[in-house]
């Protein structure tokens, strides 16, 4: 039994590398081979389809999103863990709508915020309108899991700490937070995923336009939209290789990053 | 004089009745002690003194419990009311962080930043609570790597540490050896004097030593309540006498 | 006071995050229905729902979306039959099994995996998949097996980070009191803590559900994508997201709105298959 | 005509087997391609009482883009597809049809037959630097950018370029199949009127069409004919021609096809490549 | 007869030295308890004794332990070690399932798949932990609705419910009342028929009433192990005196 349990693990597990390895073997044999300095030029043009603006716009795009959507989603997640009564029909509500939500193909999204940001609120084409959408796009990933990592810290430290006369914003802040935060953490990662993969929503926000933008009511494209701009027509199927290699190395910087801004942000809290 | 004075209280959780019709007067600067068998409501009491069965979705109170007075239901602020009613759990609950941080969050919970002044409350709160010599050399370790007794007076020392006027333990000591257990109870004594405590204990003779009152539950009634003394010696209802001379069952 | 302020403060500052949330959540949901309902109801519920010829640019055109309906079933099944047993047990293994050193190459590897985009997928799934599932199991490749290999794939990633997650956050205390009645690590892990973790797990399928139903990048290019009723697995199926994607591009007038009407399918489909899962929930405490 | 040199082996050694079946690779429905393909090939039956069906087979793999066709058709020994001309590439193999190659003088001379306009649409007011980019594609400079890339001319207007190279910033935005021809067409216009500042969207005819009628963009682009709710609201102008080749693996022996076979093989009427000709 | 050798054995955690030089023999069918000042080591050693200290990471051990005659570490399977050394933790721990399947859980994982087997299992096992009274119209409902006591016993009655040789106890009745203590106790008593059982506890007087041998441990020394009654009556260590005395500090 125990043994047929591990080997099942383990298969499951040596199943889910090998596919992840042949993918990015996959994405290194036919991209490394098409990298050369001029993807680098600063300026797009059709000669040497640069993809250096994209990787600025991707870089900009997410930490715009993660901005808007990371304070909201968690602040959200602690309202409905932490102040909802329990069942309370709002929460199932809201918990039910996010969990449909994530479910909607972002084209959905993408064709509602070209109607309410791009031409409602007259943003145009724009990263803001971009970044806004992605959003709402990842909002109901971040609040679930920040509901459940904030659901799985147990109450005796709630009750310590309530006990000592802390009111529910410091108990939140420095006792259940510092515990939940790998979990929310592992939400962000996956909303980082989605930002930076996005193109469907992207195409109808943020446009497509190939240049480092000069303002968030610029016009720009993500890698993820390069790579489907060049390759789409089939004329530029090299570069679009080359793409999805500097976008691997992109979600590697990013994810990087964002954990280590959170171990940063946990040890000043430790201590707060 | 009484500090805390339960009125006709009665408490479900869901449908089930946890206390029934409970009335008692808690005087102040006394330690009042809680026994009962298991099950009996004790921690529930004792719980609802600084409204932690807030926190429990189904659980319904009536009746009215007054501080100082005042209806800690109606009249004060719940963190107010947390504040002046400190408590120590049945199970040890340290926070994942350091011991001082522990020690140093109740304080800090109400505005205390000094380092230096910090400094003393935890070196203070730890000597009170018999774990200073144990712990001084790793006040940065995490308090998750001490044993159950360590932690338990870890506990109280974060009790402590933000001077309470009432003080609600749930059997703070069950977790103790006799030598800890002896300095705190001697604590809890010397605490008398500037705080009104509440001690739920399993262990008749630590309510015999160093409570004033006794108070003893069954199911969810208060059977009898009484200074410790005659309670012990003289009990008025039969159920007390089978309980504490341990005839019952 | 000041306290007391700043508690309150907060408070509606988490309120109005999660109105936000839910005001944005309002917006897209009325956003889609002023959208699609009118179209629905033009068509007619049941010619839409349940007609089986998709031929929007047909005069007259005719909207049947149940083959779609059909299509997104057997994919996101399939994708779930596959993808959720091997997501939960790579997520236990990272989180039980893995050695420390190993997993800090494993972890970045799952995170690296939640953020390669779709289209990649796809290619991956056109050039790579669509050829072998061809030479092991026949048929033309763009078929409804190739694309639920692919979704299985690329939930993989929200349910192992979610489910890993989850698992964690079990109090060893359980994992203790089942190796000290002598149960081995593996009935230790599966059997005392993973009932721990139920919620946290539970919640990543839905979501990895979600993304599976939602997805439609990779899945346009290995489906196949035909607008009829599916006929075996080794065929390809067109799915409701793959419906809207591929036609949205040229839709005009009610053919657009039938578009987004599919949405609200959708998104109606979803909600039967939480409704479902909190159902369950409930009945497995 | 039509005849097949494929080699006729046993089906084991992975060869080309002529009993395999057909994989029609179609585009999806209101795609230009497959309009023009649908129409000119007579797949889609138009009778006298308006009404007009595509009879394309429900069995055809349906994909989304030019770039997934090709990469369909390269990975798969049976298939059979279309793509822009434009598009073309080695992976896959364009077959003649009747016996004409599409080739871009075939598509000018009118002997291949199968094309489709590439439109751009606009509002009436236009602002200068609109107007004057929309003049340059149109003259012969412009019109030697399209031919330059694989694209056919449109016959009419070739006087040079003669604008008062205005500045000021225009938005141009829809069908991605335009849009590579847009983008070389933007960076020789540039050139000589470094002033202006030309944004391109790529995202499909429809949106494009939206953007124009609503403002958001200048200039729409469109790889299919104007909707008569689009028409209403803006002009549409055709400035190159895109031929549509037949594409089949290079594995495949097939060199030729005629007008026929091709309409009942996307039909469902011919489903093994042993069948044709019959 | 000796069912339990330990040979010199050292234990570390990273660089603490939690257990120095252990020597002792734990006779079969017996009651040894260990008693000692918070800190001493006393839990430490016991999970020794079923390789519990295995799951944390920086443990090293040195010396030997043996479960009739073989090698707990090199001879003996860890998990059929645990079968047959079954434990009972400090802090109640059910798992969040139901009564019934925490009880179940030992038999199942053993093997025993029969629904009235596992029946007749659940409910001794219940009755030997003096529970079975208050939860047997709840079997379904999860354990971790129970008070802490109640906790307790079912954790008891999970690790009777697989029949182990030695039934280690760490201060199994730290959250209990009198009564059920007093149940416990005699439950040990009778356990002891046929099992070997080691229990820790802070309790003076439950260690004399209850067991055979007592061990009293300091800073993770062994200081005195002996008779029960000579240990108590006739202290050979100056230390040991004192700390039962409660003249220790
Ligand atoms: N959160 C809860 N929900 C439902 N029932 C509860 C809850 N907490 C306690 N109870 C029930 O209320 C009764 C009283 O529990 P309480 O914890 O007050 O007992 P106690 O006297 O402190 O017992 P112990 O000595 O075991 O700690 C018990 O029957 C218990 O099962
Ligand atoms: N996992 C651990 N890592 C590091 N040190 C530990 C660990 N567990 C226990 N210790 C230390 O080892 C010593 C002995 O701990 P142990 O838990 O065995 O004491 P104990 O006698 O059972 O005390 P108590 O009566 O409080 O339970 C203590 O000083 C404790 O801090
Ligand atoms: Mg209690
Ligand atoms: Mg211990
Ligand atoms: O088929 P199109 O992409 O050229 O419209």
């Amino acid at each position: 039994m125990s043994r047929l349990i591990r080997i099942m693990i383990k298969l499951a597990a040596l199943i889910t590398f090998s596919i992840l390895f042949l993918i990015i073997g996959y994405i290194l044999v036919k991209g490394l081979p098409n990298i050369k300095p001029s993807l680098f030029a600063l300026e797009y043009t059709t000669e040497n389809v640069s993809l250096f603006p994209a990787i600025v716009t991707t870089i900009i795009m997410t930490f715009l999103s993660l901005m808007i959507a990371v304070p909201i989603g968690i602040f959200s997640g602690f309202y409905l863990v932490e102040y909802a009564k329990n069942g309370n029909k709002l929460v199932n509500i809201i918990r039910i709508t996010t969990e449909t939500l994530s479910g909607i193909p972002s084209i959905v999204y993408g064709l509602f915020g070209l109607l309410f940001f791009v031409t409602t609120l007259g943003w145009g084409f724009s990263i803001l309108a971009g970044a806004f959408t992605l959003s709402i796009m990842i909002l109901p990933l971040i609040i679930r899991s920040t509901e459940e990592a904030l659901l799985a810290v147990p109450d005796t430290l709630r009750e310590a700490s309530f006990g000592l006369g802390a009111g529910k914003l410091r108990t939140i802040f420095k006792v259940v937070l510092p515990v939940a935060m790998p979990g929310i953490l592992s939400g962000i990662i996956l909303g980082i995923g989605r930002i930076v993969g996005e193109t469907a929503a992207l195409i109808y926000t943020a446009g497509t336009v190939p240049k480092i933008p000069n303002s968030l009511f610029s016009s720009a494209r993500t890698l993820a939209i390069h790579m489907y701009a060049l390759s789409s027509e089939g004329l530029y199927t090299n570069e679009a290789n080359a793409t999805a290699v500097i976008l691997l190395i992109v979600v590697i910087g990013i994810n990087g990053l964002s954990s280590y801004f959170t171990k940063k942000l946990l040890k000043g809290n430790y201590n707060g | 004089m009484d500090k805390i004075k339960i009125y006709n209280m009665d408490l479900y959780y869901g449908k089930f009745h946890a206390l029934k019709g409970i009335n008692m007067n808690i005087e102040e600067k006394c330690i009042t002690s809680f026994i009962g068998p298991s099950g009996s409501g004790k921690s529930t009491l004792l719980k609802t003194l600084n409204r932690m069965n807030d926190l429990i979705d189904d659980c319904s109170i009536t009746g009215n419990i007054f501080l100082d007075g005042l209806d800690i239901y109606k009249h004060i602020d719940v963190n107010q009311l947390r504040k002046r009613v400190g408590m120590v759990f049945q199970k040890p609950n340290p926070f994942p962080m350091s011991i001082y941080d522990n020690i140093a969050f109740g304080p800090r919970t109400h505005g205390i930043k000094n380092k230096a002044i910090l400094d003393d409350i935890v070196e203070k709160s730890l000597k009170d609570s018999a774990i200073w010599d144990e712990v001084k050399d790793r006040l940065k370790k995490s308090a998750l790597s001490l044993s159950g007794g360590q932690q338990q007076r870890i506990c109280i020392a974060r009790a402590l540490a933000v001077n309470p006027e009432v003080l609600l333990m749930d059997e703070p000591t069950s977790a103790l050896d006799p030598i800890s257990t002896a300095k705190i109870e001697d604590l809890v004594q010397e605490l008398k004097e500037s705080y009104t405590i509440v001690i739920v204990t399993h262990n008749m003779q630590q309510a015999a030593r160093v409570s004033d009152k006794t108070a003893f539950f069954l199911s969810g009634e208060l059977i009898e309540y009484n200074d410790t003394e005659t309670l012990f010696s003289i009990p008025e209802d039969k159920r007390t006498e089978d309980y504490i001379t341990g005839r019952f069952g | 006071m000041k306290f007391k302020f700043k508690e309150k403060f907060m408070e509606i500052i988490f309120f109005i995050s999660a109105s936000i949330s839910i005001i944005s959540l309002i917006l897209i949901c009325v956003f889609m229905f002023a959208n699609g309902i009118p179209a629905i109801v033009e068509i007619g519920f049941f010619k839409f729902l349940f007609g089986k010829d998709w031929s929007p640019t047909n005069i007259p055109p005719s909207f049947g979306i149940f083959p779609m309906i059909l299509g997104s079933l057997y994919v996101t099944g399939g994708a779930i039959l596959l993808g959720v047993p091997i997501g939960i047990l790579t997520a236990i293994y990272l989180a039980k099994f893995c050695p420390e050193k190993l997993y800090r190459c494993l972890k970045p590897a799952i995170n690296l995996m939640a953020g390669i985009p779709s289209i990649v997928y796809g290619f991956f799934g056109l050039i790579i998949l669509v050829p072998l599932t061809r030479d092991i199991f026949g048929g033309t490749g763009n078929s409804i097996l190739t694309a639920s290999i692919l979704l299985a794939t690329m939930i993989l990633p929200t349910i192992i980070s979610l489910s890993e997650a989850a698992i964690r956050a079990v109090p060893k205390d359980y994992y203790e009191g089942a190796v000290a009645l002598g149960a081995t690590h593996e009935r230790s892990v599966i059997f005392a803590m993973l009932p721990a973790a139920k919620s946290g797990i539970m919640s990543s399928i839905v979501l990895g559900i979600g993304r599976a139903i939602g997805e439609t990048m990779a899945v346009v290019m290995v489906a196949g994508n035909q607008a009829r009723m599916p006929n075996g697995i080794l065929k390809g199926i067109r799915t409701l997201t793959a419906n809207i994607v591929i036609e949205m591009g040229y839709a005009a007038d009610l053919h657009r709105e039938t578009l987004i009407g599919t949405g609200v399918v959708l998104f109606i489909f979803i909600l039967i298959i939480n409704g479902i899962f909190s159902v369950l929930k409930r009945k497995v405490v | 005509t039509g005849e097949n040199k494929a080699k006729d082996v046993s089906k084991d050694n992975g060869a080309f087997d002529l009993e395999n079946e057909i994989v029609a690779v179609t585009r999806e429905e209101g795609s230009g391609t497959r309009g023009a393909f649908v129409e000119l090939f007579e797949i889609e039956e138009k009778a006298q009482d308006g009404t007009k069906i595509d009879k394309t087979t429900k069995e055809a793999i349906t994909q989304m883009k030019t770039d997934t066709v090709l990469t369909t058709v390269a990975g798969n020994e049976y298939a059979i597809g279309y793509v822009s001309t434009g598009s073309l590439n080695d992976t896959v193999k364009a077959i003649n049809i009747d016996g004409i190659a599409p080739t871009v003088e075939n598509i000018k001379n009118g002997s291949y037959k199968i094309a489709r306009p590439f439109n751009i649409a606009t509002k009436d007011n236009l602002s200068e630097l609109a107007k004057d980019f929309i003049n340059f594609i149109m003259s012969s400079e412009g019109q030697e950018v399209v031919q330059n890339n694989k694209y056919i001319a449109i016959e009419e207007n070739t006087s040079p370029y003669s604008g008062n190279k205005p500045s000021g910033k225009i938005v141009v935005a829809g069908s991605s199949s335009v849009t590579p021809l847009m983008e070389k067409l933007r960076e020789v216009y540039l050139e000589i009127n470094p002033n202006g500042e030309i944004e391109i969207q790529q995202s499909d005819s429809s949106s494009g069409m939206k953007a124009a009628i609503d403002g958001t963009a200048d200039i729409g682009m469109a790889s299919r004919e104007l909707k008569d709710s689009e028409s209403a609201e803006l002009k549409s102008t055709a400035i190159a021609i895109d031929g549509i080749a037949v594409i089949v693996n290079n594995e495949n022996a097939v060199e030729n096809l005629t007008k026929e076979n091709i309409r009942r093989i996307f039909i469902g009427e011919i489903t093994k490549w042993s069948e044709i000709n019959k």
